[in-house]
Formats: structure tokens, C-alpha cells, sequence
């Protein structure tokens, strides 16, 4: 049964919406997972139509094809660490990349051999080349560093930008050759161009921005597949194509804007980036610190059944005790168990952190001193450490040669996760470094207390009730 | 309108959507969005199927595009299997 | 017209019935005040303030020798002899009857307007010297606890220990005792408060503090804002069920009151004797015998442990505030009282106004 | 090993040594434990309380005759007539010097930890009682303030007037002055304050109060913590630049102190001049020579209006929490210092922890 | 000069991405301005381009048409009363109605006398006259009631709904037997009874939804200018009116939600009115006292240049002095001069409102007693009133009969606004009506003060900087 | 694809801008955007061109034509119009 046009046509559209329905899913975690079906159950709408369709005549080769891709990517997937997902999602697009190229290049020999090529096509699947190629060296060039083949750091030299632009250029001049003469000289150095110039393009950017350009190459594959689109006369892949081209650079530049950074200088790797001072998440991460946005921190927040809070100097500097009676009122409206653990000699005096948060009127029977709450932090999620620093350090424990080894502290330790809220890698008053830090479950939230608190009630409010 | 401009239409259409589809994502789901969108790329597979399907096509192009369709192929099965191994991550204690 | 302001003479007093601020507004208004020599001195108005602002400084004679005489506290038969012939006295009297020195005041011929009968409307709410006084004795019944307590009111965590924050509880909640909550609460301690009046349990939490409630089979709400007084089953269910919360105090306040009668006993001796020692009470009804019967006015005692603190006059404490807000209420007072003109000021008809008509005794 | 707890017999001190709590706590560890009779009593701890934790009530004799004799304050040479030779003394010396005192206990081979000597590190915290009871100083220093102050200390708007907030300033930032503030700004004064260390500007906002910023040209931060001593010519200049944000205050709280050195002279008589009358000056310093001239020791006195309070022992005025963290100070530094065992406790070698050799004076 | 077909096109994709922006910039104060802009230059270039394509041959009466027109909607929109505006457009939308109805029924003319009719077309045309006729009689509705010509009470009569539902029913069923055989008795039932379903539909809806109404035809007129695109094969009309349709539809649901209403009761008005009490809003109404949504006074008060906050019992009793100072911080940030007022028997003893503006440490030097303040409200944008009453009733200067003549009061009632925050329509301690309510520039904002101003802090936030 | 599946296709993708397009919306500016919708819905006038511009048009749809041109471009020029004088209102005052 062979599907008419005006039937696949009708059924690419409802994998369009379907595939629209799947992106908007994945904004929100209550609708995630249909998200992911919704685009599973679109794919599979759109290859049984083509498959149906008139065009395609021979399935020999497909169902091979499909075979083998479907084991590998399977397998693949089955068999990955959960670390090493940035680098198969990298492969993965390098694959779309080719895949792209691959499609206008086959199209292009069987146009030629049917002498159906005219201009405006020519320019449609040099487009399709260009991106392909460069999401596919780009990718490729993004695993390796991902994967450790290549170092992680920036690799930069003077010139660099204007070698770029000097390629980019040529590229077009080629394409533009091509298109009008259907020379294949042309587009043989315009394909090795553009693969050249994606390797080019990703290498200057450094380790701790990788995130944002797998999202930049994910939305270069949109527009590869919007490109063949246009060579094929398929709106199904134009939809897509732009859709996932248009969100993936949104996504790019939101989660730059997550990250305080600017979506230029991501993308073209260094540009303005001045000799300062790193900032606090890069020297986290120099030393292998986790840091978290306090979006996520909240995230999880939310979904705990006991949370434990220990200030420290550190909140009484950023006062603020009356932004934790908020987050203590709103947890606590979600079910979340929350109590205060006060150690001795948190902040500058005796009883600092009680006068505080007395002053912000959080109930005597939530807050408690170290011994009483020790105990508890093996059945605790989450200890969030608001401007606490040598009172949670388990060198004070572990470590005879520290300065403040003897101390009794609070054993956040012992909880399931630690966030830290500072604003800096800076050390407490003791002056010695926090062992806590290094703790696999620990993660840090840069900023001043009372602004990262106050983020995360805006954040908890955010997601309604 | 000539079959450009309906392309033409609607991709531009296509893109406001892309533009505002993704706003308002939680940051706990950029990276299993990214693993979508790149998923959904998976698209030029139809396109792949359409080079190798063909009948009246050359034998190099059929080879192309029986590769094209295998890498395809790999990015869609691959991609969606990833999200879904990414979203259980985000199971929810039961309460 | 001559205003006087003596010195006040009961023993203990330090408060003055106008200060120079407010002498000089008079003065303004055409007055002419004399002020007895040092009358502000304990307060902290030294005769050369009042002097600055236009106040002649004379001796008790003349201070008594005047059209109208502002006064804190009930005179005695020597004050009332000083007095002038047909004036006007303003001032406590601190009785609840006709008693022996309003009737030789009016043999005198004299004008009495009792500030304890105050009307309570709105309009008179600046005038009311029990209000302003009381809350002045609110904030210092608790200043007093804390310096006589040998603890810590706020809670504290330390490296030497911890100290659990002070359970106060405040008995009757009128102007005195929501300020003595409020500043409790300031000073950290967990504080409980309880009145027989229904509507003060959404004004005990408007301060944070949590009521107790008990069920008493009656309501305790009277007339003009004051309390009634309850049944004997009432008042026997009251103290049975308050023991238990008392005993676990460490510093009671208590205010219960209700205008001319004995004050209620809230707190027993078995109550007393099942607190832990070293905790305080402050009575502010001691006066009237007191909401403890072991309190004894005036005094400061130490019963099975507990210490007792029985001051009558805790505004005089903080003289220089009571007598500023002592003498902003009179000064209110003579604002409605008196017609201004070029010939300087003259009284109203003090039956006209609903305020003055209440709070007057004359012949 | 038989631990001993006199009752103190300096004047007006109503702390004790040790309190039931701690006692028990020591009796589980196996000690003998011997109180005066009485030794309690004014920090509300009877002997009953401290005989049903287990230890002996006993007379002064049998307390001195103990192995380890925990004091608080310095005894005095009928004290040391009364310890038992060889024993091991802990508390207070008062002394800066190695003076008679000393050289008596030594003369009857006893050790003695000089409680003044605890080293500031992480570790000894818990044990540091001039952490524990400047603490009690700092909070207990408002109290006083506020109950000799003849006005509100918060800011009070009502119909009969508004009294501004008192303009506290705290002067010196350490533990005492840290928590003065505090307890200040829960009063809701206005609160100001000053130290030579630079990082307490730091501080004093973490507690909502402003710090005053002079320029002396050198810096006031010493070690272990402590201030140092600033030259004539900087002290002169504190002195002037200070003077006019002094005169403004109503309510002064002074604890600048360089330990072993006479108080820094910060309030001169002619800013007290400038002073409101009524105003309050609480020198923590008295005992070395004050922070204002005028201060007399454990005295009250007023001079040109202003109430100038020189209480040198102001924790005794708390003497249940004082006692409480004292002692607990006590227990924590004994726990380092012995070994458990079935045979009962015994002493470590006191010069091999650090904490304990900064404090020990022997043979 | 004649616009080729392509031309055309693209004159008309430019149009549609004009009105996409407009519609996006009206979203946001910042750039409303702008979005009207689009909106013109879009229909500008979507006028031009028709009149210039190769369909519209004889310019006559289109010339005179748009002349008349143009007038009169430029007169009347010039004269109009801002109080009026609501009623203008439902006018208006009756006109885009009408205007639906009238180019099916000339297509229908036109394609039946070329012979150029077919089931699709018709069935188009029948979408584009119903929904036309519907918008139009509802519009018209909707406008007599709004302009007081007929009551603004709902009408309401059992079997209602029922009745509607058949006629519904009762147009599809002619509409689909016009579509089948072109009778145009059918096509006239059809037409007749949709300008009745759009007037009985409309009838029952009470004056309170009407803006809600309003959005909902407005919504209808996009989906009829749709069905006109369909008609007439225009890809513009098909783009401008779903794009309309569609976001009308949202609109509508948007509003709702912030009246707090359910879309389906408004819709097919009266479903489910319970009889309960009615709510504070409706209470006020009654007494013809305004009340306003906090983000409406939001955005009126970051647009202010001073605010003073007269804080009373009910701030105590909401405890809503912590939200009150991040408020102020909030305001302050944004240029705004905020200071509090304080009455002297504001709250329940003396110094109540002291005490709690301190313990939310709210700097001493904001607060300002009656009399010194008491001059500043003339210069004083918003007076916003948090839980006090009586200590602004002007009843105390004017009323000698009121039980609190002669108490001096703050003087909000002399500034330029006035937003008083309280739970319902009761009095205060006093026990006697306020005034001020019912003075010209004051709103009343109902709800816990605490509640309230927490939204104000969270839209606050909302609007970045 | 046929004429109508274009449409279709056009249609399915205008919607879901519709659908984003206004969502976040400040609630005073509700009405002003109400007013900016209308005045967009007299895109209408477009159909009324084409109607009464057609050279071979029977006379009653050219009367027709006429009333709809009429009143479309009321509503195409009152509209617009109204939404300036709402916005009008907005003006921020200068600081
Ligand atoms: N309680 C007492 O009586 C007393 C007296 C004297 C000394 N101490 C000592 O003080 C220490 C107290 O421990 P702690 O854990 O409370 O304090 P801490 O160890 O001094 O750590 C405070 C932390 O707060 C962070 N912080 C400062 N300002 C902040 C802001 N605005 N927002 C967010 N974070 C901020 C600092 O990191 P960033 O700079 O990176 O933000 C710092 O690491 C102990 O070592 C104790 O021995 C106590
Ligand atoms: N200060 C004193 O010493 C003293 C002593 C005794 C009496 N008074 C009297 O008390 C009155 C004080 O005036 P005022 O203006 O402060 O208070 P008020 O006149 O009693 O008005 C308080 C208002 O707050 C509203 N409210 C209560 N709870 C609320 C909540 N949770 N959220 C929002 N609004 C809430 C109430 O309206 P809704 O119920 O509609 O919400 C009420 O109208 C004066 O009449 C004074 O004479 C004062
Ligand atoms: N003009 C005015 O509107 C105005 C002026 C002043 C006071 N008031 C109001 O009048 C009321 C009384 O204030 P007050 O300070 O004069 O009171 P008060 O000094 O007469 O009595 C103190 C409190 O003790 C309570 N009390 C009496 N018997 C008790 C018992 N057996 N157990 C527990 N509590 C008992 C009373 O209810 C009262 O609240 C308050 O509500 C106050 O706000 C109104
Ligand atoms: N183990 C520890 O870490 C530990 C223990 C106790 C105290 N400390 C720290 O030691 C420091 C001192 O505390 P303290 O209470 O013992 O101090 P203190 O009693 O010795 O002196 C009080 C304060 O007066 C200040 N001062 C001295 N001369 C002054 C002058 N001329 N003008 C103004 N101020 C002057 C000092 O800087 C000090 O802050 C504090 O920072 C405290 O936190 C640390």
C-alpha cells in the first residue's frame, strides 16, 4: 500500500506538532518523559510516511541500514556511563553532520545524473554541505576534548579570528561558484573547507563552555536538516530543521545566561575574554569542585524529605536571616522537613546566629544546637550551609595538623548532599582550606548568601503550588 | 507561490516556534534537552531514506546514502534512548 | 491665668507633671507656669530648662498658689491646704469614692478633674495618662524581670554551654501587657500571654506571641474596653487551669486588672513553689493586692526560691519619658479646654465637652 | 580523685565554681566531688540539687582539702592556708604579674591553671571563660543600661508623645562588645560602635549596627586576637575624633581593654559635659582604671547628669548562666586533661597538651 | 507597476512577521509602543501589496470604501472617552465580523456565477460565515450591554443551554448540507441562525466577564479572518488569523486566571454560579469601590516617584513586616523614595507598629511620625494603607457625628493614589464605615496583607530591572 | 501538496505562535493588547479587497465588497488608533 502525497503530507504535519509537543515537554520535569515519547512516537510517524511514500522504491539497503545504525546507537546508549553523556551526544551529532552531507552529495550525483539541477537547488545543497560538514567536524573536535583524546584547554594563537573569517569567506566565494557554474571542483574545496573550518571553530573554546557549544552544534544540525529540507522539497525537515535550530540556539544562549557568560565569546571561543581574575565556578572547577545553579540547587530542594540549615558568619555578613525564613516557610509548605543547626561558635560571638535568626523570627523549636542534631544528618538530603565555613570542616575530625583540629563540628558530612552557599574560594576565619569541598556530594553555589536564598524563594515561588 | 516559498513560509514559522518553545526551561533539563534536540536532528534520516530509497539512483549515491541512513540511524536510536536514560535520573522520591 | 507645677512628694516619685517642652508650648498659649524648684530634678529637667523656656522657678508656695494646677500624683491634706481657693486641679486621685481629700478640695471651692476617669473614646486616646503610663509600666516590668533574672532571657548557643530562651508569660493583656509581650519579645524570650478577653488572642499573635486558652464557661469582656470581673467557678476554673503553664515559667508578668476592684489572684503559692528558683514575677497589680498573693508591694522579695517584684510605680522608674508623656496628655487636655484670645486664655464650659464632663468633680 | 567547689567569698560574687549539672557529669567520670555548703546558693543551685547528683556537702575545710579545687575567683591568703599542698588548682588568678598569691600556692607545691592563660585557639574554645563570661558582661551591660536609663531605649511613636530610640554606642568590639550590641539592637536602640580592629566593621554589620570609621593612622590589630596598645599620638586623636559622636549618645557601653594594660581613656570628662542629662555610661573596663575617667568601680554615681555605672563583675549579676558556662568551661578543659580508667580518673601530664602548658605555673 | 504572485508572497510573509512582533512587543510596557508600530507598517504592507497584486483590478469603490472608513474610525476613536473603550472595541469587533460574513457570501456570489464552487470551498465558506455571524450579533451584544443600551445583568433561563446547543448543532448540520449541495436556503437558515447563536451566546455572560468576552469575540474574529484565508487560498489571512485566534483564545485563559475565574463558566456564562457569599471584589463593586490585581499596582508603583506606606493593626495581625521591608528595598532600588507613617494609635498599644518595624529591621530614619509626615502626602504619589483603617478615615475631620471626630489622622487621602490592602469590607476597631473608600483615587486591594505584598515583592522581581 | 495542505500546514504553525506569543503578558497591559488584537483581525480588509476588487464581480458582491472594505478599514484605523491613546496612558513618567 503505497501512502499519496497528500496523505504523508497530512501525517508529516502531525509529526511536526509532534516534535514541537516533545521540545516544550522537556521544559518542565513534570512532563518530561512524555516529551521524550512524544518525539520517539514523531520519528516514527515520519519514517513509516516516507518509507510509505512514492519515493521510495528500494528497501534493501534502508532496512540494513536502519539495523545496524539502530544496534550500534542502542548498544552505545545501553552501555554509557552517565558522565560520558556530553561526549556520546557530541558523536552523536557529528553523525547528523555527515549524514547531511552525505544526503546533499548523493542528491546532487542523482540530480546531476537526471539533469535536474538549476541554480537556486545548487545553493540549497551547498548550504546542506557547509553546516553539515562543520557540525560534523565540530562535533568531532568537541568529543575528543570531551573525551580527553585532545587536551580540554583553549587552544588559541594570534590570527586565529581572521583565519576563521578568512575561510568562512572562501567558503561562501565556492559555494556561490558552485551554485552558479556547477563546477565540482568547487564543491569538492568547499566541502573540505567547511570540514576544516569546523575543527577551527571549536578548538579555541575552552573546557568549561563545552555544554553550550554541544547546544550550538545541536542547533547548527537543525539547520543542516532544515537546509536538506530545502533540497529534497521536504517541509517535514524544514519544520524540524528550524525548530531544532531556532531552540538550540535559544538554549545555547539560556544556558549561557545561566552561566554569567556571553554567548559571543562561547562561540567564538576567547574573543574579549580579559587576563582578570577566574571566577569562583572556574576555580571550583580547576580544583574539581562542583558548583550548581540555584535553579538545580532548588530542584532537588523541593523534592527532599529533610533538609538541615547551618549558618554561619557568612549569613550574619549578608543578613540573611530574613530571606531563610521565607525559604524555611516555603519548604515547608512543599512538606519538606527544616531545622536549623547552630554550632557554638558560628559567626563572631556567642549565640550570633541565634540573635539572627530570632531577629527573623524563625520558631525556637527549629532551631538546635550541635549535639542534639549531630545524629540526624545520616537521615538528612539536604545540609545547605548558608556562610558556614570551619564549622562544618571535617579536617577539624580528620586532620592532626590542622589549626582546628580538635574542634567539635556539625556533621554535615553526613548528609546525602551538601550545598554550599559562599560567595568566593576563599577560606573561613581559621584560614584553612574546607576538605568538605572536595566531597563527592558536595556541591557549591557561588554568590552572596542573601541574594542566592532570595533567588531560591524566587525560584520556589516560581514553580507555583 | 512557487514550492521555495511555501518552504520559505514555513520555515520562518517554524522558527518562532523554535524561538519560544524552549523559554522558561529549567536548568536541571538543559542538558537532557540538548540530548532531545539532538534526538529530533535524527530527522535528516528522512532525507537519507529518500537519497537511498530512490530508484532510478546511482550506484555511488546509493552507497552514500545507504551511510547516511546507517549514521542517521544511530543518532535516532541512540538519541531518544539517551534522553530516556537521562529523564530517570529525575524519578521523584515517592513522598 | 497661673498655671503651677509643684514637685511631686510621695515618697519614690520622680516623675513631674509637665516638662519644659511642654511649658513652653503653655507659655505660648498666654500661660504664666511656675514650676517649684527642682520638681524635674529626678526626671532630668533641670530648673534652668524650664527657666529657658519661659517658666518663673518659686518655691511650693507658690507653686500651689495657682488657677490650675497640674499634678502626677493623689495631693495630700497639707498639698490641699496650699491650694488656691476656686482653682482647678488636674491631676490622679488615685480613689475609687468620694474620699476625704476630694471633699476638703471641694470645700475649698476647687474644680477636680480626675485623670483616671479619662473617657475611653477615640478622641481621647491622647489625653488618657492611664494608657500612656501603663504602657511605660509594660515595658519596664520587663526590663525589671531581665535585671532580676539570673539567666539569660534570649536563647544562646555558645561554646560553654547553651541557655534556653526565658518562658515569660504575661497575665492580662491590656496596654501594659501587650508592651510588655512586644518587649519580650525583642529581647528574645518565648513568651505566652492570657486575658479573659476574647479579642486579645488575635493581638497576642500580632506581636508574635503565642495565647494560652482556657475554657472558662464565660467571657471575661466588659464595658469601655475594661475587663469584667468573672464568677467565683470562673475565677477557681481559671486558677486551676493556668497552674500548670505557670509553673513552667521562668518569668510571669502580670497586669490582670480591673479598676477598682481587688486584683484577681492569677498565681497561687502552690504555684510559686513548683517554679524553678531563681525565676522572677513582676506584679503589676500590687497596688491592689496583687495577682500573686505573695507579692508585697513596694518590695522586692525572694518566696521558695522565686523572686517577687511588687513596684507600684514602675513609670516613675523611667521618669523622664513618663513625665514627658504625662505631661503631652495634659497638655491634650487643656487644648479642649480652653478658648485663646488677645486677652490671653480663658477655660470653657468644662460641662460642654463630653470629655471634661466626665472626668469633672466639682460642688 | 577528689574535686573540691568553696563557695566564693569575694564580695558581691554569687558565682560558684561548679553546678549540678557539671557535677554529675564529673561523678560519672568517677570523681569524688566535695561543695561548700551554701556555694550555690546566690546562683540559685541548693545543696540539695547538688546532693542528688552525687557529690558530698561538706564545710570550707573539707572543700579546700581536694585534690583538684576548682575556683572562679582569686582566693586570698586564707584560702591558700586552706588547700591541700600538692593539689591542683584551676580558675581565675587576676593577676598579671607572678605575685605573692602565686608564690604562696607554689610554696605549697601546688599547681595552678590560671584559667586568664587559655591560649585562643580553635580548640579551646569551649574552655575559654573570659570568651564565656565577657559574653555574659556584654549582654548583662545592656540590661543595665536600660533599666538605669529614665527613657524608652526603642523607638515609641504613640498619642502621647514619640520617645526617639536611645543612640547606643558600643565602644571596643570583642565578645563583650559584640554581644552588647546585639542585645541592644533586639532592645532597638540605635546602635553605633567602634574598635581599632579594622575587621570588626565587618562584624559589627553582621549584627545590623553601624560602625564609626575614624582615621588614627595606624592599626589597633594585635595578636592572638588581641588589640595592642596605640601610640600617644593615635590615642590623642581617637580621643578628638570621637568626642563629637560621643556627645550624641544617650546610652554608652564601653569594654575597650588590652589585657595587663590600664583601660585606654575613650570618654573624657568633657564629652560627659556634653552628655543629655540622664544619659548612661556602662564602663566594662572599670577595674582597670575605666574607659571614662569618671567611672568609679563597683559604683554608680552620676556626674553632670549622666549615670556612670563601674560594675567590675557584671556575669556575677547573672550568676545561674555565669556559673553554668564557668563551669561547663571548667569540665571541657578536664576532659583533656584526664585519663579514664576502672581504677578511677587520673591527671595527664598537664606540659604535654599545649592548652594546658600555656596555663601552667609549677615548681 | 503589478506585484508579481511571488512578490506578493513575500510582501505578505513580511506582514505576517510584522504582526507576530507587534503582538509579542505588546506583551511588555517597555516595547507596547513598538508593537503598535508593526502592527501598522504590517497591515500597511499587507494593503499595499494586495492592491498592488494582480487580483484587484478596479480601485473605485475600494478607494471611497477605505476613504469613509478611515474617517469614521479615525473620528471615533479620536472622540472616544477612555471609559468608553471597551464598548468601542466591541464595536469594532462587530465590524471584522460582519466583514467575514460579507466576503463569503460575495465569494459565494462571485464563484457561483464563474461556476468555480466545490464541496472544500463551500465548506470553507459556510467556517467563514458562521463564525463571522456569531462574532458579529455577539459583539453587538456585548456592546449594548457595556454602553448600558440593554442591562449588564446576566439573563438567565433554565434550558438555556440546551437550547444554545441545539441551534449549534442545528447550523453544522445546514452547513454541512450547503457544502453538499450548494442550496442556498440552506446557506440563508445557516446564516440567520448563527447571528442568533452569537446574540444568545453573549446574553447570559454578566457585566463583571465582559472584558474576559470581549478578548473571547476578539479571538473569534481571528478565527473567521482564518476561515476567510481558507476561502480566498491567502496564506496571510491564514497566518494573521489563527495567529489572532489563537492568541485571543490564550488571552482570554490569562485573563481568567488573573480574575481567578474559570474560562468554561465564562464562556458558556452562568455554568455553575454557585450562590455563595459574594467575594470582596464584588462587594466593593457593588458599593461602586474600586478594587485593583497587585500586579496592576505594581506597575503603577515602580513608576513611582515617593510612596509612603501607612502601616496598621492589620499588619500586625498579617505579621507582614518582613515582606513590607523587602518591599521597600525592592521600591528603593528602583528610585522610588518609600517612607512609613506612623500613626500614634495606629495597631493595638502604643508603639505597635514601632516595635515591628524594627524587628523586620526597617532603618529608623524611613520612619516618620503623623505630623512630621502628614505635609509630605501632597507631593506624595501612592499612599499605600497596609491593614490600618481608622487612623486614615477623613470621617475624623469631617464627620462630627462619627464616635472618632476629632482624632487626628494621617492624611493619606491627599495623595495622588491611594491603595489600601485589606482582606474584605469590614470596618476597623472603631466599627465605622472608611471614606476614603470611597474616594475617587483610591483602590482597594483585597487579600492578607502579608499575601499581597509578597505578590507585589515576586512581580516585582519579576520585571528585572 | 495540495493548495489546501499548504494552508493546513500554515495554519497548524500560526497557531502554536498564537499560542506563545502572548503568554507572560502584564496584566495591565491586557487590554491594550486585547484593542491590538482586534485592530490586527481587520486583516480582513485583505479578503475585502479581493472581493471587491474583482474585475468580473457581480454587482451585488461588489456592493458587498464595498460595505466590507468599509467597514473593515473603520475597524483597521479606529483600531490601531485606540491602542496609541491606551498606550498613551503608559507613559513612564521621566525620573
Ligand atoms: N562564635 C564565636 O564566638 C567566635 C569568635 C571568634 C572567632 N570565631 C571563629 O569564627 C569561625 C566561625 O565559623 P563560621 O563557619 O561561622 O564562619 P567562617 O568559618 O568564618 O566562614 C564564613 C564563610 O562565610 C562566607 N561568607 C562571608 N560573607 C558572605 C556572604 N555575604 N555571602 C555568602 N557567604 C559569605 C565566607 O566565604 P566567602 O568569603 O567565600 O564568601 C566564609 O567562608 C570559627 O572558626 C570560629 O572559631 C568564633
Ligand atoms: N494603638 C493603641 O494604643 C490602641 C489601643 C486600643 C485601640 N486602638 C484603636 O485601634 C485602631 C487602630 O487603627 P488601625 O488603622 O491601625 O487599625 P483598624 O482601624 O483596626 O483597621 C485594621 C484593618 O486591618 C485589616 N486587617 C486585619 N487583618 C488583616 C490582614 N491579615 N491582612 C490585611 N488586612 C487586615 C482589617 O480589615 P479586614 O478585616 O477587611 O482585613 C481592618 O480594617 C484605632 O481605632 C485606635 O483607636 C488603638
Ligand atoms: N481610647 C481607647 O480606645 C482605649 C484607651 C486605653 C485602653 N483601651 C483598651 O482597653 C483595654 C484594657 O486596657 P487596660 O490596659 O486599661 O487594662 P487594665 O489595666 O484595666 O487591665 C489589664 C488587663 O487585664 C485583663 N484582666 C482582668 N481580669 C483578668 C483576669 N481575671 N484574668 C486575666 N486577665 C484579666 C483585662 O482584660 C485587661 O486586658 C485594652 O483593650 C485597651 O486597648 C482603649
Ligand atoms: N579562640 C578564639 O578564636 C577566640 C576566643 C575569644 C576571643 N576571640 C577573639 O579575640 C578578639 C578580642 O576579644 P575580647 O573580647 O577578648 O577582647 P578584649 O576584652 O580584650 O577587648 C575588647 C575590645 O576592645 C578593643 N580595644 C582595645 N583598645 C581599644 C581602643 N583604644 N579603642 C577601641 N577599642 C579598643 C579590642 O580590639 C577588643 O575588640 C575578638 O575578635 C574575639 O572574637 C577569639
Amino acid at each position: 500500500m503505497e501512502l499519496s502525497a497528500n496523505s504523508q503530507a497530512v501525517a508529516y504535519l502531525i509529526s511536526a506538532v509532534l516534535f514541537i509537543l516533545a521540545l516544550k515537554g522537556l521544559t518542565h520535569p513534570s512532563t518530561a518523559r512524555r516529551g521524550n515519547q512524544y518525539g520517539i512516537l514523531g520519528m516514527t510517524i515520519a519514517i513509516v510516511a516516507t518509507l510509505a511514500g512514492s519515493e521510495v522504491q528500494t528497501y534493501g539497503l534502508i532496512v540494513i541500514g536502519v539495523a545496524i545504525g539502530a544496534v550500534i546507537g542502542i548498544i552505545v546508549a545501553m552501555r554509557i556511563q552517565m558522565a560520558a553523556m556530553p561526549q556520546l551526544v557530541a558523536a552523536l551529532h557529528s553523525f547528523v553532520g555527515m549524514a547531511a552531507v552525505l544526503v546533499a552529495i548523493g542528491t546532487f550525483i542523482n540530480r546531476q545524473a537526471a539533469d535536474t539541477l538549476h541554480a537556486m537547488l545548487m545553493a540549497e545543497l551547498s548550504a546542506g554541505i557547509v553546516i553539515g560538514a562543520i557540525t560534523f567536524t565540530g562535533s568531532v573536535v568537541a568529543f575528543a576534548k570531551l573525551q580527553g583524546l585532545v587536551s580540554g584547554k583553549p587552544v588559541r594563537f594570534t590570527g586565529q579570528h581572521q583565519l576563521n573569517a578568512a575561510m568562512g569567506i572562501a567558503t561562501i566565494l565556492l559555494a556561490v561558484h558552485f551554485a552558479m557554474t556547477g563546477s565540482v571542483v568547487s564543491l569538492t574545496l568547499m566541502t573540505i573547507l567547511a570540514f576544516i573550518l569546523g575543527a577551527t571553530l571549536i578548538i579555541p573554546i575552552g573546557g568549561a563552555d563545552m555544554p553550550v557549544v554541544i547546544s550550538m552544534l545541536n542547533s547548527y544540525s537543525g539547520w543542516a536538516a532544515a537546509a536538506t529540507g530545502f533540497v529534497l522539497g521536504n517541509n517535514l525537515l524544514i519544520i524540524v530543521g528550524a525548530l531544532v535550530g531556532c531552540s538550540g540556539a535559544i538554549l545555547s544562549y539560556i544556558m549561557c545566561r545561566a552561566m554569567n557568560r556571553s554567548i559571543f565569546n562561547v562561540v567564538f571561543g576567547g574573543f574579549g575574554t580579559d587576563g582578570g581574575e577566574p571566577s569562583a565556578e572556574g576555580q571550583a572547577a580547576e580544583k574539581g569542585i562542583k558548583s550548581l545553579s540555584v535553579e538545580d540547587a532548588v530542584y532537588w530542594m523541593e523534592d527532599a524529605g529533610k533538609i538541615i540549615i547551618i549558618p554561619g558568619y557568612g549569613m550574619a555578613v549578608a543578613q540573611a536571616q530574613h530571606a531563610l525564613k521565607e525559604l524555611m516557610e516555603l519548604l515547608e509548605a512543599r512538606g519538606v522537613e527544616v531545622s536549623f543547626a547552630i554550632h557554638p561558635v558560628a559567626g563572631r560571638m556567642p549565640g550570633h546566629m541565634n540573635v539572627l535568626l530570632a531577629e527573623a523570627d524563625i520558631p525556637y523549636d527549629r532551631v538546635f544546637e550541635m549535639d542534639e542534631i549531630n545524629p540526624e544528618f545520616q537521615n538528612t538530603d539536604i545540609a545547605l550551609v548558608v556562610g558556614a565555613n570551619d564549622v562544618v570542616n571535617p579536617a577539624a575530625k580528620d586532620d592532626k595538623t590542622s589549626p582546628i583540629y580538635g574542634m567539635p563540628i556539625i556533621e554535615a558530612n553526613r548528609a546525602r548532599q551538601v550545598y554550599f552557599l559562599k560567595r568566593s574560594m576563599r577560606p573561613g576565619y581559621s584560614g584553612v582550606d574546607n576538605l568538605l569541598f572536595y566531597q563527592d556530594n558536595t556541591s557549591l553555589i557561588f554568590g552572596d548568601a542573601k541574594d542566592t536564598i532570595e533567588g531560591m524563594v524566587s525560584a520556589l515561588k516560581g514553580t507555583g503550588h | 507561490m512557487s514550492e521555495t516559498l511555501v518552504a520559505v513560509y514555513v520555515f520562518v514559522l517554524a522558527c518562532f516556534i523554535g524561538y519560544w518553545v524552549v523559554w522558561g526551561v529549567t536548568p536541571a533539563l538543559h542538558t537532557p534537552l540538548v540530548a532531545l534536540t539532538n534526538a529530533i536532528s535524527g530527522i535528516v534520516i528522512v532525507g537519507a531514506l529518500l537519497v537511498a530509497g530512490l530508484k532510478e539512483a546511482q550506484v555511488l549515491a546509493d552507497g552514500i546514502g545507504f551511510v547516511a541512513v546507517l549514521l542517521a540511524s544511530i543518532n535516532v536510536f541512540g538519541g531518544f534512548l539517551v534522553v530516556h536514560r537521562m529523564l530517570s535520573m529525575f524519578k521523584k522520591k515517592a513522598k | 491665668m497661673k498655671i503651677g507645677v509643684p514637685r511631686e512628694t510621695q515618697t519614690g516619685e520622680a516623675r513631674v507633671a509637665s516638662t519644659p517642652d511642654v511649658v513652653q508650648k503653655l507659655v505660648a498659649r498666654g500661660f504664666r507656669v511656675l514650676v517649684e524648684e527642682g520638681a524635674g530634678a529626678r526626671a532630668h529637667f533641670t530648673d534652668d530648662a524650664y527657666r529657658q523656656v519661659g517658666a518663673e522657678i518659686g518655691d511650693r508656695a507658690a507653686a500651689y498658689d495657682a488657677d490650675i494646677l497640674l499634678k502626677v500624683r493623689r495631693p495630700d491634706a497639707a498639698d490641699v491646704a496650699a491650694m488656691r481657693p476656686g482653682g482647678l486641679y488636674i491631676g490622679l486621685m488615685e480613689t475609687c469614692s468620694d474620699d476625704e481629700i476630694l471633699a476638703a478640695m471641694r470645700a475649698k471651692g476647687m474644680r477636680v478633674l480626675v485623670m483616671e476617669r479619662m473617657p475611653r473614646i477615640s478622641r481621647a486616646q491622647s489625653m488618657d495618662v492611664l494608657s500612656s503610663q501603663a504602657n511605660i509600666a509594660g515595658y519596664r516590668a520587663v526590663i525589671e524581670a531581665a535585671a532580676r533574672y539570673g539567666r539569660f532571657v534570649p536563647m544562646m548557643m555558645t561554646s560553654a554551654g547553651s541557655a534556653k530562651p526565658a518562658r515569660l508569660i504575661v497575665l492580662g493583656v491590656g496596654v501594659a501587657g501587650l508592651q510588655a509581650i512586644a518587649t519580650a519579645r525583642r529581647l528574645g524570650a518565648d513568651v505566652y500571654a492570657y486575658d479573659v478577653r476574647p479579642e486579645t488572642k488575635e493581638q497576642i499573635r500580632s506581636l508574635g506571641a503565642k495565647p494560652i486558652e482556657l475554657d472558662l464557661g464565660e467571657s471575661g469582656a466588659g464595658e469601655g474596653g475594661y475587663a469584667k470581673e468573672l464568677s467565683a467557678e470562673a475565677k477557681a476554673r481559671q486558677q486551676a487551669a493556668l497552674a500548670d503553664e505557670l509553673a513552667k515559667a521562668s518569668i510571669i508578668i502580670t497586669t490582670a486588672l480591673i479598676p477598682c476592684r481587688p486584683a484577681p489572684t492569677l498565681i497561687t503559692e502552690a504555684v510559686v513553689e513548683r517554679m524553678r528558683p531563681g525565676s522572677v514575677i513582676v506584679d503589676l497589680a500590687a497596688a491592689n493586692g496583687g495577682n500573686c498573693p505573695l507579692t508585697q508591694p513596694d518590695e522586692i522579695v525572694e518566696r521558695h526560691g522565686v523572686i517577687l517584684i511588687g513596684h507600684t510605680n514602675l513609670p516613675s522608674l523611667m521618669p523622664s519619658d513618663a513625665s514627658a508623656f504625662y505631661a503631652r496628655n495634659l497638655f491634650n487636655l487643656l487644648e479642649i479646654m480652653i478658648d485663646r484670645s488677645d486677652a490671653g486664655p480663658s477655660l470653657k464650659d468644662l460641662s460642654a465637652d463630653e470629655i471634661t464632663r466626665a472626668m469633672l468633680v466639682e460642688l
